[in-house]
């Protein structure tokens, strides 16, 4: 366990963004936070989350693939793939960090995703335990703990500074490049502050969620349930619940004619949406009911599934704030699991 | 050292069939020249020009875009001009707002008797553009490489 | 209010006034209702909710329910009755079909303004007098409502309804001087690099998620141009600068002279951009070239983009550098 | 994919002298999707269809690209040349290398590259074309002709000679027009009367011609070959069927003091009137500004005095609907009230009188039966002053007059010195003109024999001013050749007033959708060539609505305007624009958004049933297009928000397709 005093803050920043690209949660201009690159007077955010996930660090909104260029009636396919860079996301709260565990159990398995493995190798993350957790979250449902956050190096904001304890090999790599500034730290500040957070946690009106009737093989059960009807009655079928999710990983590979050639890019896409695996035939789910259980069904029964029991959610709530009509995972729980009625 | 390439800028011209690009033909044959830069895109009517074609030229990398038509009260179709030219206001100052340079587009009525009139609007037009310089606010870099 | 607006819905069923009501479902912690229909008295007794918090405008819900046939109830705000005015005017909706209970409306309140202000933990709101009591994890706190007030209803153009059937509470007066257009002129009276440097600054967190599209009660494409692959234009994603602005501009310009400036699409934006600026920079540029319109308050009213003058302004005319 | 073919014209030099021909075929041969490409000295020639055709049937084409002068030229040229070896003729595209570069660029670098630019556009299009097929329209077999002045009269008849009906609408009481009030036509100085008394009389005897007088065209729906338009018949509070023209009314009538439009306001009429002896339809109309009964509702004498009870002052304007295939304006002109010149004193003077006043004043059926007396104390004038080119042939920063030649005063002016001079030989006339202008049969002649035979002073110089003093007009002038100012002392001046398209042919002409240009004359379809059209399909022009001219020219533009049109209406159908707007209705919303930009009334709407998502279905009310009625413009394709409506031709994927190619680096 390391310590750092809170005024040195800055100076282990710019220690780490010396050989590194340092992102961290900062204000935007409407008081919300989002990861931006560290430079010198950058200011940490306090909000307890950013509004978009950390997941876009390994697996952004859009990215290019290949290009083909043409030239008359000739082509040529370009690999645009560039040296990546080193980074530090600093800061991942610990639901955010439970998620990068889900992406890569797809994406890092066979058939591994070059250009996400790419990332993951190349990033190092520094997660920070929630002091003060909102109504909105969840993790615990999902056996996260807030205040243990997982990562290459956990943090924890204590009475006695900033606690960091290195988890990997690449945490042990980060802290040691910014030995100077610290110095050995109590376990007992640690286990204060944690103290602290659990006893906000367990206050927390979610926290008592129950998973009981949802998870692994409950396709049957769950499947034909006709409140599915009602749940997904005010869905707009917007993407937002998608593109905040630490979780979902769904892209669409799309062409991009310049004129001159093709860009092949992906972007997230949302399941959503009406055009989501659509197919040469049609499309196999055809209305927002169907698109709604999808998603859900994703999260709570064949994610769960296929990965020994665990769930597709880390309970961040960023579906709960953002959702325009306010429906969501837990409303969908409550209705539909068993303990929850 | 990088040799410095003379700024050319890319012009886009909607000319509608009737009035503009008649005009535009009548600018050729009494031989009244204008810039290279520019190339027209015959439509009916400006009533059909979409402000997606506008948008679209600038994705694609042109520098402005002229819109010409019939002189109100002199469309061919009776209105179309009169729609067009509600559109286009309303497009345009949206540009603005966005901070999109004003000059980059613009709406001229030039009927089929008009070649120098044709000629002597494109002349400005271009000269415009080319003071302007490269689109750049409304730029999209992928067809730019 | 609410107890009232139960009371009927519940009487509007028994009597096949309606076979459904569409209205507020309540949630977990009294900020986050959902619209949703509503069935027998047993649904209605057990969820419905109108409060400060009924934010949603439900008027577009009613395209969908059009089609399902039957007799529908719906309950509309103020400003949801404009919305609601031109979606008939569209040829959207069936009149027939809608039962209209115009709710009186003194402004929704935004939770973002009460968590901007440091309350969390929340667990429920109530509202007493002028003020609402913000129960936490952490105890009580009271703000009063004027400072929870959500951005649209700042500047509130109408508390007026344009069409119901019944009205429950008082229907208010269109507002003269909104002050909607305050921000709108800012952005005219800055300089075109200023104007370029506030919209991208705003428009490059947009991660279309289409939030704003699709509450929109204008736009109500059966696919949008942006969705369909045959358009030539289709995007999924805001790749660049380029397709953000396209995106917004396209989209404004689509609903403009329809759009009733009943500030869904901010509302629901989450990254919290201020879309309505673009649909109300078209609506001032409409009353200023063409003569005072509002979407929505007269179904038969011939839209700006679908009449003309002869002496219209001249494109050249209007917009330019103001600065 | 298309098989496409690109034939570059040299147009002779006018192409090849400017653009590298070879390098733009060896580019866009390059071009995917191109599978043939060559160049050709005259593409539109013979041997150049000839090379196109065979390349069409050798290499299988499914599209062509000819890079040559405009498609306006040879478009159509083109098309048909594929058509015959067939080929759909809308998969052939025009890219303008000549209009558009070679004429305008000399630098051949850039020329070339534009060129390619441009093929590559059009190549672009054609990639996304899709054959299209025109259909038919049935053509109303009936003309309108608007304004029944000899114009329209000669219109009419030759129309209705052919065997087709014809109807004529016109504004004044009887048709007629300028020429009835005209005394003596030059060069011949026959009477005008005679001469078209007698062709007025063929129309009102004409089975096939229908007269609507005193009505107006209210409005003009449709297309060529099917226009609906709606003709006000103005209340006349006369029933035309029962009236006889007795003229018993006329005479009956109290009120004396209305002023006589038809003699220039030189006398009164009554307020019931027939305009003049010979009017067709004779037939009494009341005049409501003036009429005693229509003002206090007391009177009603003239309706005492009707044999035939055709009096009917509860008369209330109709509005008559007809169909017609093709419309003809003859809408003439006026000339020009003089009141602006304060300097030539019309405004205040009353012996200063324009030449159409002079003519009434002449005229046998005039105000004063035909001898020439000056309207102040009706005494014969001993001077008489003729003032050429007023308000004609002005600067274009003049605003008080015309910027044209009224083609037709110099001549009339010769008429009224020399028939002065004839007629009262002690009288002295001096003309003051700019220009003598008389090209014409027998014209010049004419003009010499004022000058030589009748003494006429011709006097090239300019009148400054006329004032009255003690009944005599003090006219200052200056004599040009000699450069002296004259003082000449008149009894009567005469303004040649310019020549001004009727107040009513602007709204005609919006009506009509045919352009017109600043003078507000109707523009011909080609100044040269189709000089009797208007680019509206289906809309011809007659007379002076087209430009100035005298009688025989109006008459003669009269008769091939009439051949225009029955050229049209001899055929059964017409072939429709294939290039109109389609709308697609899966995606169409039914919002109406481009039936109010229409101008033809061409889409119309239909709840149809759609299958909704997982076996169910939905009614949705979805737009249709009326493609015999849509004439192409494409303002709905913009209005339509969803897509749905696109334009068959001239599709958003066909024009984006050439702004990437013209964008492209």
């Amino acid at each position: 366990m390391k310590r750092l005093s809170f005024a040195r803050l800055n100076e282990f920043f710019a220690a780490i963004a010396a050989s590194n690209a340092l992102y961290l949660p900062v204000d935007n201009s409407k008081g919300k936070a989002e990861y931006k690159k560290w430079q010198e007077g950058t200011e940490m955010s306090r909000q307890l989350n950013t509004l978009r996930s950390a997941k876009d660090f390994f697996f952004p909104q859009t990215e290019n693939l290949m290009e083909f260029k043409m030239d008359g009636k000739s082509v040529e396919v370009i690999d645009t793939r560039r040296e990546a860079e080193d980074f530090v996301i600093f800061g991942v709260r610990a639901c955010d960090a439970a998620s990068f565990k889900i992406l890569d159990s797809v994406y890092l398995v066979d058939p591994v995703d070059s250009y996400y493995k790419t990332r993951r190798e190349h990033g190092v993350v520094v997660t920070l335990a929630c002091a003060r957790p909102a109504e909105t979250c969840f993790c615990k449902v999902f056996g996260i703990d807030a205040a243990d956050p997982a990562g290459d190096v956990t943090a924890w904001e204590t009475d006695e500074g900033l606690m960091l304890r290195a988890n990997t090999e690449k945490g042990e790599k980060l802290l040691s490049l910014t030995a100077a500034l610290l110095e050995e730290g109590d376990e007992r500040a640690v286990e204060a502050a944690q103290e602290k957070t659990r006893e906000i946690i367990e206050k927390l009106p979610l926290s008592s969620l129950s998973t009981e009737g949802l998870g692994a093989g409950k396709t049957a059960e769950l499947f034909d349930r006709p409140e599915w009807k009602a749940l997904s009655e005010a869905c707009l079928g917007c993407g937002t619940c998608t593109f905040v999710c630490p979780t979902c990983q769904c892209y669409d590979v799309r062409d991009f004619d310049t004129g001159n050639g093709i860009k092949r890019f992906r972007c997230w896409d949302s399941c959503m949406y009406s055009d989501f695996t659509l197919m040469a035939h049609g499309n196999s789910r055809n209305s927002q009911v169907e698109r709604f259980r999808q998603r859900f069904m994703h999260k709570l029964v064949y994610y769960p599934d296929r990965s020994g029991g665990t769930f597709g959610c880390v309970g961040c709530g960023r579906c709960l704030s953002r959702c325009p009509i306010s429906m969501n995972i837990v409303k969908v729980m409550k209705t539909l699991g068993g303990k929850n009625k | 050292m990088q040799d410095v390439k003379e700024f050319r800028p890319k012009i886009v011209a909607f000319c509608c069939n009737w009035c503009s690009y008649a005009g535009a033909d009548l600018a050729g044959s009494s031989r009244l020249s204008y810039p290279a830069d520019v190339k027209i895109i015959r439509v009916p009517c400006s009533c059909r020009v979409n402000p997606l074609f506008i948008l679209r030229a600038f994705q694609r990398g042109a520098d402005g875009v002229i819109m010409a038509g019939c002189h109100p009260g002199d469309c061919h179709y009776t209105s179309g001009n009169y729609f067009a030219r509600r559109r286009m206001t309303l497009l345009f100052s949206m540009l603005d707002y966005l901070g999109i340079e004003r000059e980059r587009t613009r709406v001229e009525w030039i009927s089929a008797a008009e070649g120098a009139k044709f000629s002597k609007t494109m002349n400005e037009f271009a000269a415009t553009i080319a003071a302007l310089g490269e689109n750049k606010r409304l730029e999209d870099l992928r067809c730019k490489n | 209010m609410q107890e009232l607006m139960k009371k009927r819905a519940i009487e509007l069923l028994a009597d096949g006034t309606c076979d459904r009501v569409l209205g507020w479902e309540k949630g977990d912690f009294a900020y986050d209702q959902t619209p949703a229909l509503f069935h027998t008295a047993e649904e209605l007794r057990a969820s419905f909710v109108y409060n400060g918090f009924s934010a949603a405008n439900l008027s577009k819900y009613l395209v969908k329910e059009c089609r399902a046939g039957g007799k529908i109830a719906v309950f509309l705000k103020p400003c949801d009755t404009y919305s609601f005015n031109q979606l008939l005017a569209e040829h959207r909706i069936k009149r027939e079909m809608i039962y209209v209970i115009g709710v009186a409306c003194d402004g929704k309140a935004d939770v973002e303004k009460l968590k901007d202000a440091g309350i969390d933990g929340i667990t429920d709101i109530r509202e007493e007098g002028e003020c609402y009591v913000v129960s936490t994890i952490y105890g009580d706190k009271t703000v009063k409502k004027a400072e929870a007030l959500a951005e649209r209803c700042l500047n509130c153009k109408s508390r007026k309804h344009m069409a119901y059937d019944e009205l429950i509470g008082e229907s208010g007066e269109v507002v003269p001087n909104s002050g909607r257009f305050d921000m709108v002129e800012q952005l005219e009276a800055m300089t075109p690099d200023e104007r370029y440097e506030f919209w991208r600054g705003e428009l490059s967190r947009c991660i279309r998620c289409n939030a704003c599209r699709n509450v929109c009660p204008a736009c109500t494409c059966e696919q949008c141009i942006f969705d369909n692959p045959k358009s030539g234009v289709a995007q999924k994603a805001a790749v660049n600068s380029f397709e953000e602005n396209m995106f917004h501009i396209i989209r404004a310009f689509h609903v403009a002279g329809r759009c009733t400036d009943c500030g869904e699409c901010s509302r629901v934006c989450p990254e919290h951009i201020p879309l309505h600026l673009l649909n109300r920079k078209f609506i001032k540029d409409v009353n200023s070239f063409y003569g005072e319109y509002q979407a929505g308050e007269d179904p038969a009213a011939r839209p700006p983009l679908g009449r003309y003058e002869k002496n219209d302004i001249e494109p050249g005319e209007a917009g330019g550098n103001r600065a | 994919m298309q098989r496409i073919g690109v034939f570059i014209c040299h147009c002779g030099t006018n192409i090849a002298a400017t653009v590298d021909v070879k390098a733009v075929a060896e580019a866009l041969g390059r071009e995917p999707g191109v599978v043939f490409s060559t160049d050709y000295q005259y593409m539109c020639s013979e041997s150049g269809q000839t090379l196109m055709r065979d390349a069409i049937r050798e290499h299988k084409l499914t599209g062509v690209v000819v890079c040559s002068c405009s498609p306006r030229m040879h478009e159509a040229t083109f098309r048909k040349a594929a058509e015959k070896e067939g080929l759909n003729p809308y998969m052939v595209e025009i890219a303008n290398i000549r209009e558009q570069v070679s004429w305008i660029h000399k630098d051949i670098a850039e020329a070339t590259e534009k060129a390619i630019i441009l093929g590559r556009a059009a190549i672009a299009k054609v990639h996304l074309n899709k054959p299209l097929t025109a259909g038919e329209s049935p053509v109303t077999k009936r003309a309108l002709v608007i304004g029944g002045g000899i114009a329209g009269i000669q219109t009419a008849l030759d129309i209705a000679e052919a065997g087709f009906e014809v109807d004529i609408v016109e504004k004044e009481p009887t048709i007629g027009g300028k020429m009835a009030q005209i005394d003596k036509t030059f060069p011949t100085l026959d009477c005008a009367a005679c001469i078209l008394t007698p062709k007025m009389v063929d129309v009102a005897q004409n089975e096939k011609i229908r007269i609507f007088s005193y009505s107006e065209v209210e409005s003009v729906k449709g297309f060529v070959g099917n226009f609906k338009v709606a003709i006000r018949k103005k209340a006349r509070y006369v029933d035309e069927e029962k009236c006889t023209g007795c003229g018993i009314c006329t005479e009956k009538c109290p009120q004396k003091k209305v002023p006589n439009a038809f003699n220039m306001g030189l006398d009164t009429r009554r307020a019931i009137y027939i305009p003049f002896a010979q009017a067709v339809p004779k037939v009494a109309t009341i005049d409501a500004n003036y009429c005693t009964m229509m003002k206090t509702g007391k009177c009603g004498i003239c309706q005492k005095f009707c044999g035939v009870g055709a009096i009917d002052y509860t008369q209330k304007d109709q509005i008559v609907e007809r169909e017609y295939g093709a419309i003809v304006a003859a809408t003439g002109f006026n000339p020009m009230k003089p009141t602006q010149y304060d300097e030539l004193g019309y405004a205040t003077c009353e012996d200063v009188v324009t030449s159409l006043e002079l003519e009434r004043l002449m005229n046998a059926a005039g105000p004063t039966a035909g001898t020439l007396l000056r309207p102040s104390d009706k005494k014969h004038p001993h001077t008489v002053v003729f003032v050429q080119c007023v308000g004609s042939r002005c600067d274009a920063e003049n605003e008080k007059g015309k910027p044209y030649c009224s083609k037709i005063c110099c001549m009339y002016t010769a008429k009224h010195a020399m028939l002065i001079r004839e007629k009262y030989p002690d009288t002295e006339v001096y003309v003051f003109y700019i220009d003598v202008r008389t090209p014409g049969k027998n014209f010049d002649e004419f003009y010499r024999r004022a000058v030589e035979q009748y003494g006429v002073h011709y006097i090239k110089g300019q009148v400054g001013k006329v004032v009255e003093e003690n009944g005599t007009l003090k006219v200052q002038a200056s004599d040009l050749l000699s450069g002296e100012q004259l003082h000449i002392d008149a009894d009567l001046v005469v303004l040649a007033t310019a020549v001004e398209p009727d107040k009513s042919a602007r709204s005609i002409a919006t009506m009509l959708t045919a352009s017109m240009d600043t003078n507000d004359f109707f523009t011909e379809a080609h100044a040269k060539l189709r000089p009797v059209e208007s680019p509206t399909a289906g809309i011809f022009l007659s007379g002076v609505c087209q430009g100035p001219k005298d009688i025989p020219e109006t008459v003669s533009q009269a008769s091939a305007a009439a051949a225009k049109v029955i050229g049209l209406l001899a055929k059964d159908k017409l072939t429709c624009n294939p290039c109109v707007a389609e709308s697609d209705e899966m995606l169409c919303n039914g919002c109406s958004s481009c039936e109010k930009v229409c101008p033809y009334g061409a889409i119309t709407y239909a709840d149809k049933e759609f299958r909704g998502p997982n076996r169910t279905t939905l009614i949705r009310r979805v737009a249709s297009v009326n493609a015999a009625v849509c004439q192409g413009c494409g303002a709905c394709t913009v209005a339509c928000p969803s897509g749905a409506m696109d334009l068959k031709g001239f599709s958003n994927r066909q024009i984006m397709a050439e702004v990437d190619a013209i964008c492209k680096m």
